[in-house]
């Protein structure tokens, strides 16, 4: 598209959200529509696949054994970690993540941590020495906006998905035995984000949203209606008042897309 | 390859999927699987899940890179983390750097690369599920989203492996063969061309035992040459349906 | 945040330094702190040491990154190997990276970035000793080197923790209150604007709690916004009378 | 050179080459003078020097104690890793390996690996936890076409030459006990590459017929006649006659160039 | 500054060391003032700050258990690291250490090692297993010149005022007991910088001397008078005549100097 | 330097390897070594090997670092992973990224680089075997071959170290003595204009001792640098040979 077409356009966007009126004729608190599939890499100990409209987001569980952080040493370790994939989108480069990535990672991150979605006490082989480390892989395939909140419900998808070896412990050594045990979750985290166009907040921006938003907004909700990640993104700003509204249209939304998982 | 005592071939002389020597996996090949890229594939052969998706041609930065006679391929052979057994470091492996080379010169003979100069094109192959045989089938999968991104090409390139598998010349190794198995034989070919454009092996095979593996895996790449224009094809009509 | 069953608010509801819930700690800021930078500023809050430098505006390099009609503000925090329990390797963190996009982020709606298309500014921060409530403090004393540098500006960002500590919503977390307690929201505001340009949050609370931690941190804000006018104030005269 | 001279050359170089000649008088299957030269760096564990023609390569064995693959807990390790020095090439830059260095050191590696040149079973100290690490570093000091081939002969001509220091088994550590035995070798992998020219094969291009090559091919032969390892590189392609045509030639061909070296 | 104003700056500098003066009013052996300040930094092990006029380095100690080096299985672990921080000067880029941090952090490393400033073997906790690693960080907060003498004075500054925790041996593990001890030092190695202009020494150069220098001279200094470390910098050569003044002189200054340290 | 007790001088004031204090190893040097590059040595100095080879003067990429008045010499010293006991990583240590600035500084005041402004010269060293005194014998066969390539230079530069072993002031450091010794002192010298370009010292020296060290040093580069002249001759008159 010329740039002239692209300007047109956008100003259309914004000026259709003035009205509380989406291009794509959603309303300004409406998801596009979600499809969550769990299970779709066997090889993988669980994973998941998300569709948020034309964003697709895969995720894929690995377990491993390694040692503990010094501080928990009866807590298995989450790791989570996000690639941009340069087929996802012509702005993505391949190389070591850039500062997108990293925040994606931390903030899906942020979400399961902080609800205690997985107990980690049960992930503990031997104290101080043996753990179960969980990595969470978040593999971005296509990239149509709102990146954050396709890669937190892929994450606790493939969480739910998982399903973790069974073993015994032979003079100090591990063995595995035949079986599966799934994975101990307790909470199913939701990020709810929002961007704020022309003054208004707007739930699940798609990509033309995000190219003229002035500030992003993400509130992960936990299976209680608590808070348990805020991230505030983009050059703009948000008032007291905005941030207060968008912490209650989360709550709501978070329950509604908790629905599309499998547990 | 190491060789352990494993019975890869049975009785029957059918191997441990059930399949003849002679035999494919199941192969699912989609065009267009990626609504950004400007031109995409997903193939699923076996367990193996692929996808490929196509960039360009583009002006190519840093500009001192440009040909000026000729258009530049890039290729960037990829495995998520969950692909594999063990996870698979995010950082690209000497594994990978080399199969994105020769991923990139099985296909550049396809392109006519000269129609395009001092632009690139950027092929990416991510690789979600592996199942022995990845490199072929991501050929298979990238010659397909070179075509879909209406890049001018000589011909499709389809790519198979042949290999030796308990004293037997076999088509197509799954994970568990390519793994316990004598030799492996990846092979790319222009089947209308005649031209192989890609051929590796690792193993011990005797020079008889190498003409039958190549020729067997030539067969396999004529058997998916026709799978890829089935594919091509689908996509088309599926196209032209939303049009009408 | 793991929830470790000590103390942290005594039966006075005195915190561990003996501070009330809705008091900051200690802070002295120092404007102009570094001769080399066209800004800088120092700022101890606790037992935080924090400094932050501004170089430019200036041409950026390379060229192809400039933007037509503003100016690129980039920007990096860094912890010295010795600011924190255990040495903490130069290179930089994947903790450090997303602060500095956060940091950056939340001084960018302060700045008339369309004044200087073309430019740059470089901001840099270094924690030279750490102690909870970095990233606050580091964009208190950020935007105080852009104000030293002359940069053109809509307002001052203020930035404070409020967090909750033993089921209360305390005001500027310290380290152990960070490490133990329940939740920690970080801050920046415009306070001219009522622009919040900095929000996050880990732990757990309910929206109750939320909005008044909110609430507190936006106080805490404001208190140290009267601090950074007098401390710009203070280089001011100091320089006047140096001049006279 | 101007580039037109270059054109002019190049041309030549073609020409001749359809007529069944080369430039520098060679036949088509013909190899350059090579000259082996084993034993040249005494504190390496083994060391090798090749020329091809003008080629030159160095290739040092040393041998480190560490730990086995857990697929292969009863192996030695085989480490091979190729540098393209600066000072051999106008063409070289310092960095870390790029894609030909790679893949130059990993057509060598499985050269060696495929035929089962090193004895690895013998490498093993204490099962699953001590093995010999035997790191093969190729070192490029003059390019002028052909590396691959004269490589590999470095690698083996290299390992022929290595000598292992003995040990026992104390208390669990590994005491260095004097002497040497040699590293056990069971074959001699021997690369030879074909350059494809004006729809001709022609053997050990040079550095000038690389430059106008469409494409590449390398088998390597084991001492038995068996084809171990196989590589079509750059961006032409061969006729499966080719392919077949240039699997004979290799067989005659590693046979001679296997009488150079020393065991 | 206008290139030109430099430039005329740098001949009034150039001539009047010629005549044995400089522009800040200092005599050719005069350092500028040196300000040394222990223990800033609660959180590290031991911390100084050194101010040699508007140059400022900030010097951190870290102490770890860790490995000892093979070859020295009975002594701890020495490690110096130097960061040209971005924000001490408009010429300093952020990222991995260049050649001119390096050189930096090896030369404060061979005043501290060479000198023997530190009683390595009283850092061994367990022979051949665990001992302790001092880690000495430089930093660069100001870059007004002469970098080498402000960083090796910071360092030594720091190692003096470095206390370490106490411990003890239970069962094969360290267990930290209450209380410090400080580190064994028992030199304080000066190091003392010239630079050459107009064929004459000068010491302690400042920035802009140190942009018109033809070479640079540093000699370290232990307490007894001798020479521990030297280091030539620059393009440009000394005569063996002003190699062995300027060893006289450094003798001299680092007894000045050493006196600023509190022990 | 760590000193252990070994007898490194026998009872005569000979050395492990039979030398008198004041001789310099066997010493074997050729010009012209390699053919590629524009300019080359190769030098053996007891077990040492080391090539050193020069590309340019040619155009400097990326151009922003090229210099209007003069070129630039670049420098890399690398040693290779066979060349040292235990295997050392090809990527370059610390170690090695100081001696190839030293190495460099050392080099540059002897070649005229004002003559090519705007250009410059790579000069890459190759240790393929170390037997202490690398960077000396480094610095003496890449000043040949600076002077191979027919770069226009003030003087050759000759390096040798001198230092104390056992109490003596001796020359030309081996391993053994480099690593038990009490000091390394290496120098290097244009001898034409007696000017030091190198001058480094780790160990303890009184300031008598370092100055007979730094003169006996001094010798070494002098006897170094009539052998610097045999090589280059030795290689002119070859050509000469080949030419007639």
């Amino acid at each position: 598209m010329s740039s002239i077409v692209v300007r047109v356009k956008q100003k259309q966007i914004a000026q259709l959200i003035a009205k509380g009126k989406r291009l794509d004729g959603r309303g300004l608190t409406d998801y596009r529509e979600i499809k969550v599939e769990q299970g779709v890499i066997e090889r993988a100990e669980g994973s998941a696949r998300v569709l948020l409209g034309m964003t697709e987001v895969m995720t894929g569980i690995k377990i491993e054994i390694g040692q503990p952080y010094p501080d928990t040493p009866n807590e298995g370790v989450l790791t989570v970690n996000a690639e941009l994939v340069p087929l996802a989108s012509p702005t993505f480069e391949p190389g070591p993540p850039d500062e997108n990535s990293i925040e994606l990672a931390r903030v899906v991150d942020r979400g399961i941590r902080e609800s205690k979605a997985i107990d980690l006490e049960r992930l503990c082989v031997e104290p101080g020495k043996k753990v179960f480390i969980v990595f969470v892989d978040v593999y971005v395939l296509n990239h149509d906006g709102n990146l954050i909140d396709a890669s937190a419900l892929a994450a606790i998808a493939a969480l739910l998905n998982t399903k973790m070896f069974k073993y015994e412990i032979e003079e100090g050594e591990v063995k595995i035995k035949p079986g599966y045990t799934p994975l101990p979750i307790r909470k199913r985290p939701i990020a709810v984000t929002f961007a704020k166009i022309n003054d208004k907040l707007v739930v699940d921006p798609w990509l033309e949203e995000e190219q003229i938003m002035d500030a992003r907004l993400t509130m992960t909700i936990d299976d209680d209606g608590n808070i348990c990640a805020v991230q505030k993104g983009g050059s703009g700003y948000f008032t007291p008042k905005q941030v207060l509204e968008a912490a209650k249209i989360a709550k709501e939304k978070a329950e509604e897309i908790r629905k599309k998982l499998k547990w | 390859m190491s060789q352990k005592l494993e019975k890869l071939i049975d009785k029957k002389g059918l191997r441990l999927d059930g399949r003849k020597p002679d035999e494919l996996r199941p192969i699912k090949i989609e065009v267009g699987a990626l609504s950004n890229a400007d031109g995409s594939a997903y193939i699923q052969q076996g367990k193996n899940k692929i996808l490929a998706a196509v960039y360009g041609p583009k002006e190519l930065h840093p500009k001192h890179l440009a040909l000026p006679d000729r258009m530049v391929l890039r290729c960037r052979y990829h495995m998520a983390p969950f692909s594999v057994q063990e996870r698979k470091s995010p950082a690209p492996s000497r594994r990978e750097i080399e199969l994105s080379k020769v991923i990139r010169e099985s296909l550049e003979p396809s392109i006519f690369i000269e129609y395009y100069p001092r632009t690139s094109i950027d092929l990416f192959i991510e690789v979600l599920q592996a199942d022995g045989g990845t490199r072929c089938a991501s050929i298979t999968a990238a010659s397909l989203a070179l075509a879909d991104a209406g890049i001018p090409m000589r011909d499709l390139v389809a790519a198979c492996a042949a290999g030796k598998v308990d004293g037997t010349i076999v088509l197509d190794l799954m994970d568990t063969e390519d793994k316990v198995g004598t030799a492996d034989v990846p092979v790319a070919l222009m089947p209308n061309l005649n031209a192989i454009t890609l051929l590796q092996m690792d193993g011990i095979l005797t020079l008889e035992e190498f003409e039958k593996a190549v020729n067997l895996a030539l067969e396999g790449c004529r058997k998916i040459y026709t799978m890829q224009k089935e594919a091509l094809k689908a996509k088309y009509i599926a196209v032209k349906e939303v049009e009408e």
